[in-house]
């Protein structure tokens, strides 16, 4: 099965596809049901599978999230949806005092095969308390996992793998990726959850990207190319593991490193990508890794400046050209 | 009531749901993106409480706000150019359609998480409770937002400390495309503030007289030191919840119930002899036609020219809105700057 | 009632009391820090509603419970080796004091961050109600977590959706330092309720017995589908909020009051012919000595040789506890990661 | 006037100094009033000023802080209290949301003179959901500052400077450092409020770090000096912003970095700090930065486990050790 498809349908299918197998697994959210789920991800499924297991919710996040932690203790498989990453800001307890940290506190006796969906990053003019990122606050926290698909297929996967997960898995699913299209082909085998894929080889330079901006990053490859300049395009799918292995090997034979992420710059993912490769490939590397990444403002409302504070393919292909590459 | 008073309401109204008409129309072309939420069908809300208020009154409200800082005066065409997110926005283009902000006019700003006009209303109103001063504060919110965390914590420290402020439901039925017996096990708001031993009451919010008279009795009360008070407004939202929404989860029957009890007609209607004609409510909006033409056909209409003359005050004055949006320049990336780092002043940081 | 049962409740309020004074005593020693949040005065509440439990029943409770485990049948050495850190805590030494949980005896845990223990009981009810079975949830929490959001959002969804979750308020008039009338402006728990249409009532909290026969009607109500409740039980905690807190806020009069009220002279009063010696009662704890020892002098007590054996028993009990948590090793790092590690089973990570 | 004084004390007197002086400052929170606090910061305040103006709140975290943003916005100068740092996760809508945008998104129109005073960190055996720290999770959001006090001299100065500074300010103050003794001294000026100190000199190599493991940091050093290796110890004193100047100083002289955190090293403080001073001291460093920090798992209860999560003055000398040093 090989078919042409967008974002959104494969996170649609994907949850299709589960809840149809496992009857513990149910959806929630606000307007995941009547409405048919802001960004489209839940249509079809209320009429199908009735309004307790695509469950609408009031605007409480917290405890709507903390509900799902609560089921999930005792078996149950729910996928949460916070409308927008934004929102999460007011479900952190529950995300990381409660989901992340009951597995361990109790000594290992419970699971908590959780799921938690938020679209975010910058859209289009959705001005400061909606154009939020938020892993750099989730990577932190010991016991979270964080995937970060950026094309439906890896949408798919990664969001049936979640689902299938014993652990509490963040799905962030960017915003402006729901109508994007991309094949999904059923019939090959998943990638593991959290490994790192290689969108494009190249030989003098390592771009690590995730999620909307690894797009962004493979544009600039492109243009790169037609310079000379032969990039490699990491998209590291998951934020949480790190695959540093497919990282590392990569830069043994690039030896240069740009990290490029919508995030602010300043203790954004970037940080901690940059931090970790430089600590293991310090001799690696000829010259200072470089992050691209958002500025350290929020969001401006007005569409240019919104453009401006996050790396555009233009300030990519400037930093990759500030390299001195061996001729 | 004064006949002034009406006709001043009145006109508020009309202004409102052009402006809002217009910003749709101007969203649609392109003119900006972003979310935008409407409020044609609730204007007898904003217009009838912020009427009731004083200059040293203080109004805090959601990305649903427009509205509300026309009538509390800020000038259209600033509003406007925010929406266009230009430099002569009320916020300099950084804020947007759902944060207008007004520090003149105390409008203390739009919020576009759900729950957040509760402690920022509280945290003024601890501010005149500490100064010791006759003024009140008006924190609007909406029938979906009353099931945040932050309503309960707030209205408790509000009553605990008899804060100045008087909580204001705009229950227009829906959080988004969720209606309210699906998001709330008590859809009488007003009975929740009990669980805080703070009054309430309901009225119907399409009428733009009672919630005035209301709103004007209780902000005295409470800039009297009377406590928080809420005050829960029956309404309903023509549009869908923003522009991406078209509303379709809503009975078409429903719908039409309540154009029919359009607010501004209900307004018309008390100015008795003042009933505009068919063709001039045509430019207000499609869904109060009907009705306004029946109540005009019914009761004739005498001040024609007075409203005629309301209405084209009102096209100018919005035509003149979009103009000066459209002209004002964009923000520059040092101005961006300059807004952010604007509290540092003199301070040495390092 | 049955004798039998008041006799199996004496015993546990018994066995309470004295683990948590030997809790205290090891702790004052050094036998491990942290916080240490001990439930003398309210004995009757966690004995009272959890006997009223069946197996297929879950709690939820909060950091100041092992008083509740204890008395769903988690053993005193499980507990006190977690209290301990111990490898052979009930959490393997994980957790500590604040954060037991049981997962073969449905005890979901306690929480140490005030309010959550309502969504994580929401959660199980949630999930009951989508297995469709004859279980509920019995979720515990103080009068101060009541101004959490969580408390309102939670008890919102539990009545929209009917889930079964009895919520239960452990009054004890104190939030840490700070009195009820000066953290709520409505000081009655029970009434709070209302807001969400769900029934509840108050109840003296230091009479097991009504505890008990309260909790066991509305259980079963719960599970026939009666939707959510709430009982609030008005209690007093004799010790300060936790080891670190003297209580010198209270009025010694007030204390006094409550201690006189002593849950345990009150239940054993039910066993009429069964009072124990003030010496006896003298181990139990000094705050109800003297309320007891005026019980048995005006009634007399007849089956002074069980109650004695009960004493001894326990007091067995807790010395092996403290025994076996004492000579349980300390968890290894090892161990620590594959408690961390354990839901990750045969995945495959990368 | 000089003086010893605990950490406390110069907490408390700083707030009793700008109580007096200035009426808009009040301070709120859990237990602040009638009991005194529960770290003691607030003892005589109640009494002295009276309970509108040390107000014990109920546990409500993110509407008091959300009052907090509101009553500064007036012009109000609120010290809020929020009881450990581990609640503030109920507070990030009011702190995130708030505090950090409402300033900018107003178009400069409102000032945000609020501070937000938060105990943390790794205590004595208070567990997982009692251990926290969130200090990459407030560094990543533009808007906010970041004080990390660790004597009581810069308990002193930062907490006064923050209540007089018009912008949002976190002041993180480390749980094990209250009943810690320093000078005080009044009579000097202070150093700007996010100046970072050299604490000690050395020409080895560097050792940046915060709070209560700058101290650990230099017990660290002492022992090092005895082998010989000579290490210089900044204290950055602030999170948000950093004195890069004073880290990239010491670079260039010593040419090695370690960086010491509390916080759990993936995606923790260190990373955006090692992070950085590669990317502008890359030709400066002789070798691979490196990050001595807590591990990545929810903090145990277990004594010995929770001590063994942290690092300690050995496991920064054994990182020393390690580096191959010019003799
Ligand atoms: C905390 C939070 N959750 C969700 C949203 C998304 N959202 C925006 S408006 C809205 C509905 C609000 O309904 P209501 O309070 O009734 O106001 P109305 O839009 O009807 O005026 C929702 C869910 C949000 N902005 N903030
Ligand atoms: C969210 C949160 N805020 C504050 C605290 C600190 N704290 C621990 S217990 C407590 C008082 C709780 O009072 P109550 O709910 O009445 O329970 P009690 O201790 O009286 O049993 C407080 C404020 C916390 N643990 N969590
Ligand atoms: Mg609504
Ligand atoms: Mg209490």
């Amino acid at each position: 099965m090989h078919e042409e498809i967008l974002y959104w349908q494969a996170l649609n299918r994907a949850l299709d596809i589960a809840m149809a197998k496992d009857s513990s697994v149910f959806i929630l959210g606000e307007d995941v049901g009547l409405f048919g789920g802001t960004y489209r991800v839940t249509e079809g499924l209320y009429s199908k599978y009735g309004e307790a297991r695509v469950r609408d919710t009031p605007i409480s996040e917290n405890s709507f999230t903390g509900l799902g932690v609560g089921a999930a203790m005792i078996g149950m498989r729910p996928v949460v949806e916070i409308m927008t990453v934004n929102f999460a800001l007011l479900a952190l307890d529950a995300i990381i005092n409660m989901a992340a940290k009951i597995p361990f506190m109790s000594g290992g006796q419970y699971a908590m095969p959780l799921v938690i969906r938020m679209p975010g990053g910058v859209a289009k003019q959705l001005a400061a308390q909606h154009s939020q990122r938020l892993e750099h606050t989730m990577m932190n926290v010991p016991g979270l996992r964080i995937a970060v698909p950026s094309t439906p297929q890896d949408a798919f996967w990664q969001f049936s793998q979640a689902i299938e997960s014993d652990d509490p898995i963040i799905l962030l699913e960017h915003e402006l990726l729901y109508f994007t299209k991309g094949v999904l082909d059923s019939s090959i085998e998943a990638l593991p959850m959290h490994k790192a894929q290689v969108r494009r080889k190249g030989k003098h330079l390592t771009i690590i990207s995730y999620s909307k901006h690894a797009l962004v990053s493979l544009q600039a490859a492109e243009q790169l190319a037609q310079q000379g300049i032969d990039t490699e395009v990491i998209d590291l799918r998951s934020l949480s593991p790190i695959d540093w292995e497919t990282c590392i090997e990569s830069i043994q034979r690039t030896h240069r490193l740009i990290v490029v992420e919508e995030d602010c710059k300043f203790a954004g993912a970037g940080a901690e990508i940059v931090s970790e490769l430089t600590e293991r490939c310090f001799f690696e590397l000829d010259e200072a890794p470089i992050r691209v990444a958002g500025m350290n403002i929020p969001t401006p409302f007005n569409a240019k400046l919104e453009a401006a504070s996050i790396p555009q393919v233009e300030d990519i292909v400037a930093a990759a050209q500030g390299f001195r590459l061996p001729s | 009531m004064e006949r002034e008073q009406v006709h001043k309401m009145l006109r508020d109204m009309l202004r409102a749901r052009a402006f809002e008409e217009r910003a749709a129309e101007e969203y649609s072309k392109g003119s900006f993106a972003g979310f935008l939420h409407l409020y044609p069908g609730e204007e007898a809300v904003a217009v009838g409480v912020i009427h009731a208020t004083e200059p040293a009154d203080y109004i805090v409200t959601t990305y649903r706000e427009h509205v509300h800082a026309l009538v509390r005066g800020t000038p259209s065409k600033a509003i406007m150019a925010e929406l266009f997110g230009r430099r002569d926005g009320i916020c300099k283009g950084m804020g947007g359609s759902m944060h207008l902000f007004d520090a003149e006019r105390r409008f203390m700003g739009g919020y576009a998480i759900v729950g957040e006009t509760y402690p920022i209303a509280i945290g003024v109103g601890y501010a005149i409770l500490l100064r010791n001063l006759p003024e009140a504060v008006i924190c609007f919110f909406g029938d979906g937002a009353v099931n945040q965390g932050t309503f309960h914590e707030s209205l408790n420290m509000a009553a605990l400390w008899r804060l100045p402020v008087l909580f204001v439901c705009e229950n227009n039925h829906y959080q988004i495309g969720t209606e309210i017996h699906r998001h709330s096990a008590q859809t009488d708001v007003y009975k929740r503030a009990s669980a805080y031993n703070i009054p309430s009451e309901k009225i119907n919010g399409m009428d733009v007289l009672s919630v005035y008279s209301t709103t004007e009795r209780l902000l005295k009360q409470i800039r009297n030191g009377g406590g928080p008070y809420l005050l829960e407004l029956e309404t309903y939202r023509f549009r869908g919840h923003s522009m991406a929404d078209p509303g379709t989860y809503r009975p078409s029957v429903e719908v039409h119930s309540f154009t029919s009890q359009d607010p501004i007609s209900i307004a018309a209607h008390e100015l008795e002899s003042s009933y505009p004609t068919a063709e001039e409510i045509a430019k207000v909006g499609p869904d109060c036609i009907t009705q306004l033409t029946e109540q005009a056909q019914q009761t004739g209409h005498l001040l024609e020219q007075d409203l005629e003359l309301i209405k084209k005050d009102i096209e100018n004055e919005i035509d003149a809105a979009v103009d000066f949006a459209m002209n004002s320049p964009e923000p520059t990336m040092d101005e961006c700057w300059l807004c952010f780092q604007n509290n540092q002043r003199a301070e040495t940081l390092l």
